[in-house]
């Protein structure tokens, strides 16, 4: 299976701008489904990303972020060529990984 | 209940008086090449200010604010896990061990503006929908559905190896062709549904306009960008996704995807959008 | 790959990430504060709070004043309630988070970013949107919280794109 | 075209008229429901069914089935009104269609 994670981290000299895409439903519990029953909440809750095993950014998050959520953010440093450690986890307890390459 | 009542009754009304101030006595010999040029000349003339390849941008070459909600939108497109499971759907052998390379003129890649073309062994217009499902049958394989998912994901495929192509769409010399051509002009002029809608009303009369808030997309490339990710719809859906689903907001039943109709009205709308590039798949609203 | 492996490898990672959580704690904040916002931990009753004054108090503890160094990016009128593309950054000195909250949704606090010495304070997301609503950015910076706002326009469904 | 706006009005207005005064019978929904049926399925065959009599005949179903005949005829008279609007429709558009033709 492909990762539910896409990542670009691009290096511009002192700073790299990190953006993500997670596969996600992101189901709010407020929704219905065609046969008029709630979907239970399923949402991811944390996301974290670290670099030279130093989190640079950690995201919290309830039901209100969008279906297949989306992130960008930017930090000092980061070498091209080096890792940045991504990983979620959800409110079910599901939860996924990647890495990516600064580019 | 009242308001929603209420507002229909007023949009029938109004594109009932919107028909009617039509003047137009139709001549009735078909000639689809001054139809491609009068209906890109009507959009040209309508969007001054819209250049003419921004016409595959559907309603975000029409409004500002959407244009830049659109471009952050972009800059990691939804449709981008779709275009990945779509090329892994086109590379994976069948069971027969062949692939849908081995369907497609040039192996599929960079073929999507060529679609839908005339079929003259088989009588009928081809979409690459239907292209896709009769690869898969000929070689032993389910159909896709042909609204969403896979159908969505291999056709995102398809049309990304196209981009930036002009759509190139023939009339062959062929008199059923030119009835399918017809055809499609005929079911997208017709008023249909409770509403009295007919794709034109919303598509030619009515772009850059909002109904209920929302943007309309110009009829003029809006096939261009098909399969699209519409945040309407939390995901991918293909041109008979689009067709089906416009059917029912006039309060139509939709006639099944991929019937007669739906491919020769693909036909018509690609024909006279022919020239625009190729910019699918695509994001909406 | 099996589902049997894909859920062990589920479980070890679910594992490791509570211990790695766990030895971050104590060692990044567990000295200076202890809410929700600055602690590792997901702030769970923040995301319950039906209004956004509870829901920042609970976040943070404390309430936050207006600032013009907050920067709100958010459209006039959303394309789709389900998909509004949000933007927040400040220029305010030694920014540590960031969260925003829309006031019009059945829990008002939709993201809270934490933003470790190193990272530039600014972040996009995309949130969903229930109607026409404020959204509130607020800023953590130097132990104080200051707070920009916006409506945003939610139409939904019908005849577009 | 003005009397297609006449036929349409009529219906919007008929639709909010409800029950006769005299109690209906089975009998009466099954002669109104056949009679809609037959109607949608013309319009089906012309290919230009709506939505709202396909509701409607549902919702005839449902009353008939919970024994309230009166308002089970009447959402089957609805549901024909609406079927012959359609088929209305689809005469009127047989050449109507090129009034909106862009030449």
């Amino acid at each position: 299976m492909a990762s539910s994670i896409r990542v670009r981290a691009t290096s511009s000299g002192d700073t790299t701008e990190v953006q993500a895409l997670i596969q996600h439903p992101m189901d709010s519990g407020f929704v219905k489904n065609a046969k008029g029953e709630l979907v239970p909440p399923h949402f991811i809750q944390e996301v974290t990303f670290e670099y030279g095993g130093k989190s640079v950014f950690v995201a919290d998050w309830g039901p209100a972020v969008s279906k297949d959520p989306y992130l960008k953010f930017a930090f000092k440093g980061g070498k091209k060529g080096d890792e940045l450690k991504i990983s979620w986890t959800d409110n079910k307890g599901g939860t996924d990984q990647t890495t990516a390459k600064i580019q | 209940m009242r308001s929603v009542f209420g507002s229909t009754f007023g949009l029938v009304i109004a594109a009932l008086l919107m028909g009617a101030t039509h003047s137009a006595a139709a001549t009735d010999t078909p000639n689809p090449a001054a139809d491609a040029k009068a209906f890109q000349k009507f959009f040209a003339d309508k969007f001054p200010k819209v250049k003419f390849e921004d016409f595959v941008n559907g309603p975000y070459s029409m409004d500002a604010g959407l244009y830049k909600q659109w471009k952050e939108k972009e800059e990691f497109p939804p449709y981008e896990f779709a275009l990945d499971m779509g090329k892994e759907l086109f590379a994976k052998p069948f069971k027969n061990g062949k692939t849908f390379a081995d369907c497609f003129p040039n192996k599929g890649i960079g073929i999507r503006q060529n679609y839908p073309y005339f079929d003259e062994k088989q009588g009928k217009v081809v979409t690459l929908e239907l292209a896709v499902n009769q690869c898969l049958e000929s070689n032993g394989e389910k159909p896709y559905s042909y609204t969403k998912d896979e159908m969505a994901a291999v056709t995102a495929y398809m049309a990304f190896t196209s981009r930036g192509k002009p759509f190139d769409i023939k009339i062959p010399n062929d008199p059923r062709a030119l009835e399918a051509y017809e055809n499609g002009k005929k079911y997208f002029y017709t008023r249909r549904g409770q509403l009295n809608f007919s794709c034109a009303s919303c598509h030619v009369q009515s772009p850059g306009e909002r109904i209920r808030a929302e943007v309309l997309a110009p009829a003029l490339g809006i096939l261009n960008a098909m399969p699209i990710y519409r945040s309407e719809w939390g995901g991918m859906g293909t041109t008979s996704r689009r067709f089906t689903s416009c059917n029912s907001q006039v309060r139509g039943v939709p006639l099944k995807p991929q019937d007669d109709e739906y491919r020769d009205l693909e036909y018509y709308l690609s024909y006279v959008s022919n020239g625009l590039p190729i910019s699918g798949p695509g994001a909406r609203p | 790959m099996s589902n049997e492996i894909d859920k062990t490898r589920r479980l070890i990672l679910q594992g490791a990430a509570v211990i790695a959580l766990a030895g971050i704690t104590g060692i990044r904040f567990g000295l200076t504060e202890a809410f929700a916002a600055a602690n590792d931990k997901y702030p769970e009753e923040a995301f319950k709070q039906k209004n956004g004054d509870d829901a920042i108090k609970s976040l943070y503890g404390k309430t936050a004043e207006k600032s013009d160094k907050v920067k709100l990016d958010a459209p006039e009128i959303a394309e789709n309630g389900a998909v509004v593309p949000i933007g927040v950054s400040s220029s305010l000195a030694d920014v540590t988070s960031i969260a925003i909250l829309v006031t019009e949704n059945p829990f008002t606090l939709a993201a809270a970013y934490k933003i470790p010495a190193g990272t530039v304070a600014s972040v996009s997301n995309r949130l969903k949107m229930a109607k026409t609503t404020n959204v509130i950015a607020v800023v953590e910076a130097g132990g104080k919280l200051y707070s920009a706002s916006k409506e945003v326009k939610v139409t939904v469904g019908g005849c577009g794109g | 075209m003005r009397t297609f706006i006449l036929a349409l009005t009529a219906i919007l207005l008929t639709g909010a008229a409800m029950p006769a005064f005299a109690a209906s019978t089975e009998a009466d929904f099954k002669t109104a429901y056949a009679a809609a049926e037959a109607a949608n399925n013309e319009a089906g065959k012309l290919r230009n069914q709506w939505t709202t009599t396909v509701s409607a005949l549902a919702a005839a179903k449902k009353a008939a089935e919970a024994g309230d005949f009166d308002k089970a005829v009447a959402a089957s008279k609805h549901a024909e009104e609406l079927a012959k609007a359609s088929i209305h429709q689809t005469l009127e558009q047989k050449d109507g269609w090129k009034q909106m033709d862009i030449r």
